[in-house]
């Protein structure tokens, strides 16, 4: 079992859900999160003193998956996040030992 | 002939002007209507106009520590004026004109606890009850303005101890001299200040720049980012600023007459020219128009035309707004930067240097040849009048704000330690945070 | 004669306390314009003054629904009091002096839908329909200060039932015993209640611990933490509610005169001594001077003042400040703690007790012995007169509360159910949620 | 003898209305109180009013450019008011009733940079700067409210631009010809515009719906999710604006008499009728009553009152606050829906319809057969008066706006590119963002 | 060692702290985050325009644990945080390599 | 390829980033969390009453890195990290499988 973790562009969020939807993943969960990288960030000015701001907002996406799913889910991500500008982000790809639906105490598979 | 005489003392208040030479006049329910309003107006602009202003510059966790300043300023000074402060600006026993006593420089002790003043007593047109909750406005108002200058580091109980001291010292003596009328220092040399350039905005910006360096800078000043936690919080103070401007300066006309209109219609010129002008400069020097320059200039354009404002017609508002938002930029953005000293919300720069300004260029402008109305202005002798009253109330309030925090540093401390500061006043000085998620 | 006219033409009613002994009065356009400013500022104390200072104190899911509550009790009881409202609480037809019939309690239906009020007809020196837009915003504010017993946990439909019941049957037959003119039942008595400490601030209060009871605490009370979302957002609240209790006690004089500016004055007073009073027992009991504390005190002292605010001087002011920032803050803190009901908001402990005070309070300080204005007052007398008035409205309020949120427990229904109350009522009543991020 | 009684009747300054006649009228300071309020309170709408109003509907990313927007028109429109645009609405040169020459369209320059316009010049009973400073803040308003159309995309520049043209080209000329006096086309033809439903409001909603569809829609539109990002944000908006409109229309009596009392009144009666309506629509209708549509009603009903706030009673002004609450509703939520248009912030669904309704509703309700003021009015005729005006004006706007937009989007272009779009007008305009976590 | 990674209603994050606490958990790391899932959003209505709210609030809650502890701090939190109803959330346990306390540099299991 | 989980003070960030910076660490990902630890939490009190507030602002610093990196990055970490008081932080080591950048489909090491 895999836990993917994908860095995107916030307002790609809703497309990468769609996708995966499409491929019959029904479930993940997002934090929003402050990414930095090879895309620069900004410049902004208050009173005439300059702050660069090297934070740019990003959303991080998990989804816990099947080994099979996983390149699938992959394309997907990358598919539907990709507008080929810098900062588009990254896919990390987590084992794990284990997973558990909470309200019924499942595990494996049929958990995610 | 009798009752004639009781109809013309009923025929005044509608022309408060005519009445003025008069001694006593009778009360103007309409006049009164407005001076209330103001009173309100006023108030507004510090609890909770300055307070948001101000609150939404810093970083989230200490934007309670700034509502707090201003809100216990509120309480505390509010205090203060009735017990000897309303006495020690106003009372005009022992003045006359010319003569150079110690109630030339400060009321006396008369009127302490608001003796004597009661629901019927008047003041010009109005009740002296009413004018003297007017007046408070102003003494909470002006320390409240201080606390833009060491927000994020003070000690809670220095900056009450520094306010009620520093009102003491600085602000009732300045405001006795200037508005405390025939008699008073420089009201007898004939000083224009019509809502308080001189006795606000000077005075609040020299104790700005004097303890900024003293309390010393932030931290994090000026290496790290500290960016507003909250611009929309800055600019509902602004338009709260704004609004109130209109009881600070059209209140100060003491009436609901022309001169009170004439005083708001130049006062939002100012601001608005002042708001334009630092927009235009930010555009034009290759940056960004940016909302907090636009809040940032027009309270600049708002501080400068204070003192004018009841002498200047619409041109010499323009101009005071132009000139406002051309200096006061420059003393943000190129002074300060250069310099480093952490006004940390620019008061020196913003209510400083434009009430200094404002009440420089009231001397010309308050000429009719530039639209003012002070008809046989002398202009170079009224321009010497202002500058020996500016600098000279500058200069004693730089000094007697070092002796304070000098008093203050000496015993109880100025600054939080540095463990308070990084976690932040809100939950170390208070014992709260402002915003909760869960 | 020519100069006559002129006098006459000038003489413009600028002294109304003059033409008060007169069957009827001319309408003064000065006091007209107070109270006209008076309305907006009572407004203002609810929409958005209170709906703020109440929704910065509860948890991020349940601020769009305390909003909510202020602004569906302005929309409804303004159509309430236009219909049968105004009518009911200020109509005089049918009372006499001393005369304890019907109309000594409620006011009769002639003018139902306003019938009869223009825009010519005058009250005292205000136009009528002044005068009923103004009593309008009481009538709002009542209610609106009932909703911080039971916020996060109250069905909306349940509250717009209560609210309207509760102010037909509590409100509009103390308004009318209180403030209904000779021929009320307790304005024949004699009672003092200025701006509102019996009418507005104990029924609230009465409302409120009744009500909190019979709707039952927060699941989560007092067992979790419940901490405030926002209190920016109820500092705001407070500055708006502060300075428009400038118009709810100072537009009470109806005029705008010395009373008005007395009154202002002593709110002033009595709000800044609370403030600082609730701040200090903080920060002397080994803790810390906080902002809510601050803010707080504030509102107990204007509550604590409302009744008092135009009979008593400064000095009585700042003694009324005091005991209602000391007491009030042992409601809070120590009563409220200690029997653990969920008067979520402090609504019984802030306004309930504060009012009650200063109802209480206003029989001694109103003495000129103390600074009042009232001459030859009978202390002893005015303490039974008031302690009578506030306990009986108070008994009556308790019961009436009780009869109607039996009724509607048993039809309606209180609460929302638990997973409403989970979720939050911003998505489960009114679908839509406070802040969204993305 | 009988003489002196009638003049003292006159006297009295409570009726001004009485002296219409006369030509010049003594200044009132009552009246002057009310109007100096008036003008606050209206200001106290754009900023920070309608700016949180507006401010609290878009996202985060853009809440600043917002703000912006509506300080920025303050600043730049008071200023174009001062300099041209007070005289070529208010000049009454060359004007004389029935006379339909180049002046009954638009005012002459003889006032030019307010040149003769002083403290002490007269306008009906309140001095003339006074005057010029409460219509500066319509002239502010207006083009305020259409920015709500094209809110998150439009270029900051062409919206300073197009503001510019737009108040000179459209607002002058119908607030000349509306409100100009005797001479001006519409006042000639007797129609009714008591504080702004056609001068304000259908200009504003005209230039709303043409302009949302030239800058075209936001790239999200109607496809993806578009939330408010702060509603608490837009309810405070809310809550400054109702308040605020008790100057715009009590204000527009230009005197603090019945007139105002009764227009505040029926203001305030629309709002909170209208706000019921649309509540309750969405609450039978299957949803839930939401805060937002609450809000959204309240204003909806002020828009439509506007016009007639002058002329009805209460019962037509329930009825004005019901039509608009339905009408209003319809057009947001059934016809933009269906039409998509992105009119972002529904200013032609509220402000457009609403003022179009109270314009042609007052035709009816003014008659005193449904409780209004004016005696003998021929309903018929004055139905046909109003939907002249009213559509002539919409039909003027309409194309004019067109024109504008045309030449700006050949010129400067309209809209920001899509990376900016995306990224947010606050970064990539203005440089900064609205809240700051660290 | 083991880094537990449970997904739960917010409203349950005191119950699984104290749970954890009881235990002998000594820290934990809780995250804001968005969950998509079975359990279905809601709908919001602005001005008549209906708008689907796909995700819903959850707390990410991190906890570091020895392998021996795994199994207690699962049942833990799936009692704690169970309510029984859809969207009671997961639990993900990944391998991890090493721990370092920041403050006095030790590693492995003294560093929890 | 491993992925280093820093928990750190929200206002060591910019040091640990500065520190990162200096060994030539391209990229990384942060986000707002909420700690429990040994380091005791605060008491607020609201109107008299007490409430003890358990979870501190941490934030939480993702870098993903080969595998040779990860001791210069571990000790950049602590030294930036490090204020010798109690609630400095953890820092936990993922073993990663795979990353992507999405904006180039490329993988591995190059992709970091
Ligand atoms: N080594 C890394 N570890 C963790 N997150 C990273 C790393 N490098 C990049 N990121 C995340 O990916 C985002 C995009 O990376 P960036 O270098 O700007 O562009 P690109 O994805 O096109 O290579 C960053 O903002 C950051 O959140
Ligand atoms: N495959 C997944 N990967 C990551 N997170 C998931 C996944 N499936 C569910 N979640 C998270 O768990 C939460 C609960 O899942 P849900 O399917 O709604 O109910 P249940 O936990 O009862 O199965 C989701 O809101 C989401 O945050
Ligand atoms: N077992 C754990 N699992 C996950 N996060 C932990 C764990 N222990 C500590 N943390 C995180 O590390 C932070 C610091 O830990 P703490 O015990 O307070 O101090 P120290 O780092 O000095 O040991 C905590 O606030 C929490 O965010």
């Amino acid at each position: 079992m895999k836990l993917i973790q994908a860095i995107v562009k916030p307002f790609k969020v809703e497309a990468v859900r769609e996708a995966l939807q499409d491929l019959g993943v029904a479930g993940m969960t997002v934090t929003e999160v402050k990414g930095y990288g090879r895309q620069k960030g900004h410049t902004e000015v208050y009173r005439g003193s300059e702050y660069t701001v090297d934070f740019l907002p990003k959303s991080e996406i998990l989804i816990a998956a099947d080994d099979t799913q996983v390149p699938a889910i992959i394309k997907g991500i990358s598919d539907a996040a990709r507008t080929g500008k810098i900062g588009d982000g990254k896919i990390f790809v987590h084992p794990i030992e284990e997973t558990i639906r909470i309200r019924t105490g499942e595990s494996g598979s049929i958990a995610i | 002939m009798k009752r004639l005489n009781l109809l013309f003392l009923l025929g005044l208040g509608c022309l408060p002007t005519l009445a003025c030479a008069q001694e006593t006049q009778a009360i103007s329910a309409g006049d009164s209507a407005w001076v209330l309003t103001s009173t309100a107006l006023v108030l507004l602009m510090t609890i909770p106009g300055l307070a948001l202003f101000y609150a939404g510059l810093v970083r989230e966790r200490n934007v309670l520590s700034v509502l707090m300043h201003c809100f216990a300023i509120t309480a505390l000074t509010s205090v203060l004026w009735v017990a000897f402060g309303y006495t020690m600006a106003f009372s005009q026993e022992g003045m006359s004109e010319g003569v150079r006593g110690w109630n030339a420089f400060v009321g006396s002790f008369d009127k302490l606890f608001l003796l004597g003043v009661t629901a019927t007593t008047p003041w010009g047109s109005i009740p002296e009850p009413l004018f003297c909750a007017f007046q408070m406005t102003f003494f909470i108002i002006t320390p409240a303005l201080i606390v833009g200058a060491f927000v994020e580091r003070i000690k809670f109980s220095a900056m009450l101890w520094f306010v009620a001291l520093w009102n003491l010292l600085v602000y009732l003596p300045v405001c006795h001299m200037v508005w405390g009328g025939k008699g008073a220092f420089f009201a007898d040399l004939g000083v224009f200040d019509f809502a308080g350039g001189i006795v606000v905005h000077i005075t609040a910006g020299m104790a700005a720049i004097v303890s900024c360096i003293m309390v010393g800078p932030r931290r994090d000043y000026p290496k790290s980012q500290i960016l507003p936690h909250n611009l929309p919080m800055t600019v509902t103070g602004t338009g709260l600023l704004w609004v109130g401007w209109y009881g600070f300066n059209g209140g100060s006309a003491l009436a609901a007459n022309g001169s009170a209109a004439m005083a708001i219609l130049v006062t939002h010129t100012s601001a608005s020219v002042a708001a334009l002008t630092w927009m235009l400069i930010e555009w034009m020097r290759g940056g960004k128009p940016s909302m907090l320059g636009l809040a940032t200039g027009s309270i600049a354009g708002l501080a400068a035309i204070t003192p004018a404002s009841g002498y200047v017609g619409p041109l010499g508002a323009a101009i005071i707004g132009l000139l406002s938002g051309v200096v006061c930029w420059w003393m943000c953005a190129a002074v300060k930067t250069r310099y480093k000293y952490d006004d940390s919300l620019d008061v020196f720069g913003v209510h400083g240097i434009g009430g200094f300004l404002g009440t420089i260029l009231v001397g010309i402008f308050a000429s009719p040849k530039f639209g003012g109305n002070q008809a046989d202005l002398d202009i170079l002798h009224q321009l010497g009048v202002q500058s020996f009253a500016a600098v000279s109330v500058g200069l004693y309030t730089f000094a007697v704000s070092v002796l304070i925090l000098k008093g203050l540093r000496a015993t109880i401390g100025l600054r939080v330690n540095e463990q308070h500061e990084i976690g932040g006043l809100d939950l170390n000085t208070h014992g709260e945070s402002g915003y909760n998620a869960l």
